[in-house]
């Protein structure tokens, strides 16, 4: 009898704790999947600003799939009408939130501190809707970067190829003389993240704006697309056999280790590269991938607002202004490898790479060449990326010939839309 | 209903003894390999993973991953390590386990002892709740939630595991139940004992076994949830699984993977200790309950 | 008006009806045995006065008081059941104060009524043990320990010895018999043994089908059986059925049947009833108990009514303190039960007395005793 | 005599509404996040939803009604007719490896095996492991580069060769031994109980009659062991059908789209590709399916039982 009445009793007390903690007003909740080690480190900053004014934060990280997960774990919060304050959000995400009508508006803010100014137009069209400002972003990823280890270039004479017969040409000698010439990593997002600065380079920002961006059948079902996953095949013959399911920083690491000549990633690789004690330009080389020097991919990582009732109050504010505020550009984006959303952000504290990658980033987006990136969700709606990543990965991995790939790249993308 | 081996009928030469031994060896080193893995590559520094074999024994044997991964890991903004996360899994599964036991072993007394018209319908219907796809739950569960106010606390939590637990709880219990001699509860009747004192007094305490199943069975699926966890908890409150999958899954940045497995391995431990504790109360449970039934 | 009184009590499953309109009356301390072989409805009988299972229709009452609706536990009653229903998980003593407890009776009081209960039933040594550290027949009387401390106006039994051993069972019956002889207690006791039923009762009911049989004293079910059923399920061996045709001669009346080896037959009957004579020339089953048919040297002396004839007796069965002799009469196979030291071989003719003073005829059609 | 007919005392009401009362939440909660949620699955696969069901975060109707035109479009997916082919394989395979290997193991360790207490949490302990714990673990011993195979090279087994996770055509069997892996032992356990709960007098009597062990086995034993053989394609079944982490934590539906389940499908459509409509139909054909094995089961043993 006293055992059963323990048990209950300890339930009840279980219960009645378990039905506490939440979140008080004071705070701003913000859901993300910036969870690695230097990342969360990096977002701490941003939190001990808050806190400085006496904001409390209400973690909420949920990793996994690239953000996947956190969207799934978004709708529920939404549907249960319990709406984080702040997300972690990328392109298409945002607009379609927008469209629900589940963000906030934060013209005044952005009025008051000149947003308009600082953000390069090809992302203030992800972070504005409507005319209204409903995301602050964090920062820039260029995803067309190729990563290379020096010492295995130098070894067989290769210099940073230009263009891709350079680069075609650099492979063999590294597939002759044994090293395993392009380090890649098996996943959809991976696989696309190739192939869309493969179509930039083949055929050039206007081409990659009408298949990426516009959907036009055209441009998909095009003799240039047909050369794009041809280009694709000869990737495809010259990573390793076991490719397959690879997480990018294994694959990174075997640039890093000797074992591969190149890998095309984006610029958080650079992290893997400086923890691994390497150094730029001397250790390794960072370069756009050939074809694309003054062009630009890019995966800006925002907060969306979610309206808090119908206002937005002042706690998001705060975490708005400071999310945009240089210090917390510049600090975040020194640790994370980007590049600040801010294109008015000193260069002072950032390494060789991400000065590159600064002067790319403005460069491109005057000229017109900062492109939002398919693989990262910046270049179409999740329906429709998803379906080019089954079309490119089907195809990477054997599925139908480069001929088919087309025809089924443009049925794929008119059944999603 | 003993579990030691009945005086065996079978007999068996030597030759086949020594097959006999070789196969269930070879079976337990397989069903051993994953966890070796884990466990040894947890006690490895970083250096020696990213370079070596897999299958190596360490040459550094190190603690540290260990340390990291439960006090200091970066699971959020801040390096809490999987400590608070692993209190948060207890408030939440205790209750929800004691609950969901609890109300099938009450669902089982009266599908089996208090029967009336239409309770086998009733038991095949919650039969059935057992095999639908958590993923579909996920949207309708969240308005639900949020219209009891319950969203993002460990009670909206515990409440969705109860109503999913069920189901199964109720199947063991009742099988166990129908087993149980009915004339015990008659002659409770008619000593006086209501509905609840012939439960408390009668059949709880001849319920062990399939206590212990049903226990066993709700704490591993309860403990090892992701998607409700993730879904239904604030981020604080969040189920040790959702905070592991934190560490593991980051998407851009450095892998840590002893830390890893030895987050992995901290994550399993409750449930490895449940299984390994009253493991043979299982094979007793099962045959009491659910595989005769 | 009797202390338990059954009035027209039915009970249906749905639409079926298993237990159809049952009158009996119990008067106090009587013993009622209701037999019956299984399905017939006893046991669901027992239920309904138990209040385990609903009264369809009819009513039930004890000393006065309608029990329909009422709980099992309010209706004062205890009950001894078929597996004993000890409760595993409690000791003996814990199981015979349970329904004490659980009617709010204080503890020194309980303590009290189970000693002396305990000290009844010479069960005191085993107060701390668990039911299932107990033989077979300490569980029955801790069963019984457990009816008995309740103190209740009746006690019911369903089927209390059928678990024992047949020399336990014994024991215990005439247990049973002693106890209820001490206490003067109600009891309705549910068997599907006719020999249990005829020892112990003060009264029967044979029950079948969901009807009662017949209700009487173990002398009146015994001797004269009210139907064909009562007849063959009651007595061990069963009572010898002989098909015969009756031929009236004036103020005798025969029933004509032939002997095993052809020859014919004809047996008087001992007391004729004017029912009996309008079955001139019909058939008629003559019930024959196998006490009745014996050797000649065996058969009752007291009788004008014996008669002996010859025929051949095909199988013996020497059973220690009888023999019985298998035999036919006309096309039924009958079981004679003769002296232990009888010299009769199988094979061989043999002498068989049967006393017409204990038939009893039926009617083959409706299966009724002709009175 | 008798006083006339009584209504039942409060007492006795009250004990026949209890149960009754006391079943009564469950069966709410049943209703409710069970046949309710289905219902409402049903109802969002006949609609347009893409981002959140019928209603947007503001409450405004959002939807439209399409009809049938999501299943159709399912049907015409290339994505879920692998998905369902995979399923097909991976679901006989597993059941029928997982009831070889169980029945194997409990037949063995029914033998008076020593060390039996030690040999049965081994069997046993995977069940107790979610994959988003083992996966890691899993990824690296199925990949030729770090696992199995570069250690058998290690070794000195220079031509071993075990890269069916990098093969579109092997890929799925990875799968299926992962998955034998956790529900194997418990299977065993499953009809270790029931081996447990056979009569031994068969047994002897069977041997009287000149059965040799194989055939006391193919004849008498596993003939009696019917209903764990039940329970354990139900279990089982409903095991694959689920069947979500083991696939994300091994191949992530890969390489290309060779491991894509149903329940992968399900999920990446409804959450990660904003076709929320699509989604919920192939939820509905899944839980048709589930319905199409598990129904006919329930009947059965449930008739059986009354």
């Amino acid at each position: 009898m006293t055992f059963r009445a323990k048990l209950i009793f300890s339930t009840a007390v279980l219960a009645l704790a378990a039905g506490t903690a939440r979140a008080d007003d004071d705070s701003v909740e913000v859901l993300h999947w910036w969870t690695a080690g230097g990342e969360a480190a990096a977002l701490n900053v941003l939190k001990e600003d808050l806190e400085a004014q006496g904001i409390g934060w209400q973690d909420m990280p949920v990793a996994g799939g690239g953000g996947a997960e956190a969207m799934t774990v978004l709708r529920a919060r939404v549907t249960s009408g319990d709406a984080p304050t702040a997300v972690q959000m990328l392109g298409f995400d945002i607009l379609d939130w927008a469209n629900q009508g589940a963000l906030a508006n934060l013209n005044d803010l952005a009025e008051q501190e000149a947003w308009d100014e600082v953000i390069p137009a090809a992302i203030q069209e992800f972070a504005k809707v409507d005319g209204k400002w409903v995301a602050a972003p964090v920062n820039v990823h260029s995803t067309n970067w190729v990563w290379a280890n020096k010492s295995v270039l130098d070894a067989h004479g290769i210099a940073v190829p230009a263009n891709w017969e350079e680069l075609t040409a650099a492979v063999e000698a590294l597939s002759a003389a044994g090293v395993t010439p392009i380090a890649h990593g098996g996943q959809p997002w991976q696989d696309a993240t190739v192939f869309e600065a493969v179509l930039l380079s083949t055929g050039g920002s206007d081409f990659y704006k009408a298949a990426m961006i516009d959907l036009d059948p055209e441009a998909l079902g095009s003799e240039t697309m047909g050369e794009v996953f041809k280009r694709m095949d000869f990737i495809r013959a010259h990573v390793d056999e076991n490719f397959s399911g690879r997480d990018w920083n294994l694959a990174t690491a075997m640039v890093i280790n000797g074992e591969a000549g190149f890998q095309m990633m984006g610029d958080w690789a650079k992290g893997e590269f400086l923890r691994a004690g390497q150094v730029p330009g001397q250790d390794f080389l960072c370069f756009r991938f050939p074809g694309t020097a003054d062009k630009v991919t890019f995966n800006a990582d925002q907060f969306a607002m979610f309206d808090q009732g119908g206002t937005v109050s002042p706690q998001q504010a705060a975490l708005a202004q400071a999310v945009l505020s240089p210090k917390f550009q510049s600090a975040f984006n020194v640790v994370k490898g980007s590049v600040p959303a801010r294109t008015d952000v000193s260069d002072a504290d950032f390494d060789d790479c991400a000065k590159q990658g600064m002067k790319d980033v403005a460069a491109a987006a005057a000229s017109g060449d900062l492109m939002g990136s398919l693989a990262h969700g910046y270049g179409a709606p999740a329906s429709v990326k998803n379906a080019i990543f089954d079309v490119v990965t089907a195809h990477f991995n054997g599925e139908f010939d480069s001929e088919s790939a087309v025809d089924e790249l443009v049925d794929a993308v008119a059944i999603a839309q | 209903m003993a579990i030691a081996p009945q005086e065996s009928a079978v007999k068996t030469g030597r030759v086949t003894r020594f097959v006999l031994y070789t196969v269930l060896i070879v079976f337990a080193l397989f069903y051993l390999l994953p966890l070796f893995i884990m466990v040894i590559n947890s006690l490895k520094p970083l250096g020696e993973i990213t370079g070596g074999n897999m299958m190596a024994l360490p040459q550094v044997w190190t603690w540290e991953p260990w340390a990291k991964a439960w006090s200091s890991a970066q699971v959020g903004v801040e390096p809490t390590g999987l400590k608070p996360y692993f209190w948060n899994s207890i408030k939440m599964v205790v209750p929800a386990v004691v609950i969901s036991t609890m109300a099938g072993a009450l669902n089982g007394y009266v599908l089996t002892k208090w029967r009336f018209r239409g309770d086998t319908i009733i038991f095949g219907l919650m039969l059935f709740s057992c095999f639908i796809p958590f993923q579909i739950v996920l949207i309708p569960m969240a308005r639900i939630l949020g219209l009891l106010g319950l969203s993002g606390s460990t009670t909206g939590l515990v409440l969705v595991h109860v109503v999913y637990g069920i189901g199964f709880s109720t199947l063991y219990f009742r099988n166990y139940y129908a087993a149980f001699p009915s004339e015990l509860v008659r002659a409770a009747q008619i000593d006086g004992a209501g509905f609840f004192q012939i439960f408390w007094r009668i059949l709880l305490p001849s319920s062990g076994p399939i206590i212990v199943v049903c226990v066993i069975w709700q704490f591993t699926n309860i403990w090892n949830d992701f998607l409700f966890g993730a879904s239904f908890a604030s981020g604080d409150g969040a189920p040790m699984t959702v905070a592991l999958n934190n560490l593991v899954q980051s998407s851009t940045g450095v892998k840590e993977y002893n830390v890893h497995f030895a987050g992995a391995i901290m994550a399993a431990l409750p449930t490895l200790v449940v299984y390994i504790v009253a493991g043979r109360y299982f094979v007793r449970g099962l045959m009491a309950g659910s595989v005769k039934g | 008006m009797g202390f338990l009184e059954i009035n027209n009590a039915t009970k249906s499953y749905g639409a079926m009806e298993v237990l159809h309109q049952v009158d009996i009356q119990v008067e106090e301390g009587e013993f009622l045995v209701l037999v019956g072989p299984s399905g017939c409805g006893k046991s669901t009988l027992l239920n309904m006065i138990a209040g385990l299972e609903e009264i369809t229709s009819g009513e039930i009452s004890i000393k006065g008081q309608v029990m329909n609706g009422v709980h099992p536990s309010k209706r004062n009653i205890a009950m001894v059941f078929q597996s004993y229903a000890l409760y595993p998980n409690m000791s003996v003593g814990q199981n015979i104060s349970f329904g004490l407890e659980m009617h709010g009776v204080p503890k020194a009081q309980r303590e009290a009524a189970m000693g002396e209960v305990a000290k009844l039933l010479q069960i005191e040594q085993l107060l701390d043990r668990k039911p299932g550290q107990l033989s077979g027949g300490q569980r029955q009387r801790v069963a019984m320990g457990r009816a008995l401390v309740r103190d209740p106006d009746v006690f019911l039994f369903d089927e209390p010895l059928s678990n024992l051993d047949a020399k336990l069972r014994v024991d215990m019956r005439t247990e049973i018999k002693k106890l209820h002889q001490k206490l003067g207690t109600t009891i309705v006791y549910v068997t599907h043994d006719q020999i249990e039923a005829l020892t112990l009762s003060t009264r029967i009911a044979v029950m079948n089908g969901g009807y009662v049989q017949q209700l009487g004293t173990p002398k009146e079910i015994y001797d004269s059986p009210a139907n064909l059923f009562v007849a063959s399920f009651m007595g061990s061996p069963s009572m010898n059925l002989i098909p015969v045709t009756i031929r009236i001669e004036g103020e005798a009346v025969y029933g004509d049947t032939r002997s095993g080896d052809g020859q014919p037959l004809a047996l008087r009957f001992a007391n004729p009833s004017e029912a009996l004579r309008a079955y001139d020339g019909k058939p008629v089953t003559l019930g024959v108990r196998p006490e009745a048919l014996t050797d000649p040297d065996g058969a009752d002396r007291s009788s004008n009514h014996v008669q002996i004839f010859e025929t051949m007796a095909e199988v013996t069965e020497p059973a220690g303190s009888d023999t019985f002799v298998g035999c036919s009469i006309g096309e039924a196979a009958c079981i004679a039960r003769m002296r232990a030291d009888v010299e009769v071989r199988a094979g061989s003719v043999a002498r068989f007395a049967l006393n017409m003073e204990k038939a009893v005829p039926f009617d083959p059609k409706s299966e009724m005793r002709i009175w | 005599m008798a006083q006339p007919q009584t209504a039942p005392d409060a007492r006795t009401r009250l004990q026949t509404l209890i149960p009754k009362l006391v079943l009564s939440p469950s069966v709410a909660a049943m209703v409710v996040f069970v046949y309710g949620f289905i219902l409402f699955t049903v109802y969002v696969s006949f609609t347009d939803s893409r981002i959140l069901p019928f209603v947007d975060a503001k409450g405004a109707r959002s939807y439209d009604l399409i009809g049938l035109s999501n299943y159709a479009k399912l049907f015409k997916l290339s994505h879920w007719e692998i998905a369902i082919t995979n399923l097909a394989v991976f679901a006989t395979l597993y059941i029928l490896i997982c009831c070889a290997i169980g029945l194997l193991l409990a037949i063995f360790l029914d033998q008076k095996i020593r060390g039996e207490g030690l040999l049965r949490p081994i069997y046993l302990y995977p069940m107790a492991l979610s994959f988003i714990v083992t996966g890691t673990a899993w990824k690296w011993f199925l990949d030729p580069g770090i696992g199995l195979e570069n250690t058998m090279h290690l070794w000195g087994w220079t031509s071993f060769s075990f890269d069916w996770i990098k093969n579109r055509d092997y890929a799925l069997y990875c799968l299926v031994i992962a998955a034998v892996w956790q529900s194997s032992g418990f299977v065993m356990a499953m009809f270790l109980a029931g081996l447990r709960g056979i009569d031994n007098e068969i047994l002897k009597a069977a041997q009287m009659d000149g059965a040799s062990n194989w055939q006391l086995y193919r004849r008498i034993i596993i003939p009696q062991l019917r209903p764990a053989f039940l329970s354990a394609f139900v279990i089982l079944s409903h095991l694959a059908i689920k069947s979500y982490d083991l696939v994300i934590a091994l191949t992530g539906g890969g390489p290309g789209r060779a491991t894509e389940l149903p329940a992968t499908f399900m999920y990446s459509y409804t959450f990660s590709r904003n076709q929320m409509g699509i989604g919920a139909a192939s939820a509905v054909i899944m839980l048709m399916t589930v319905a199409a094995i598990i129904v006919p089961y329930l009947y059965a043993e449930l008739r059986e039982k009354r």
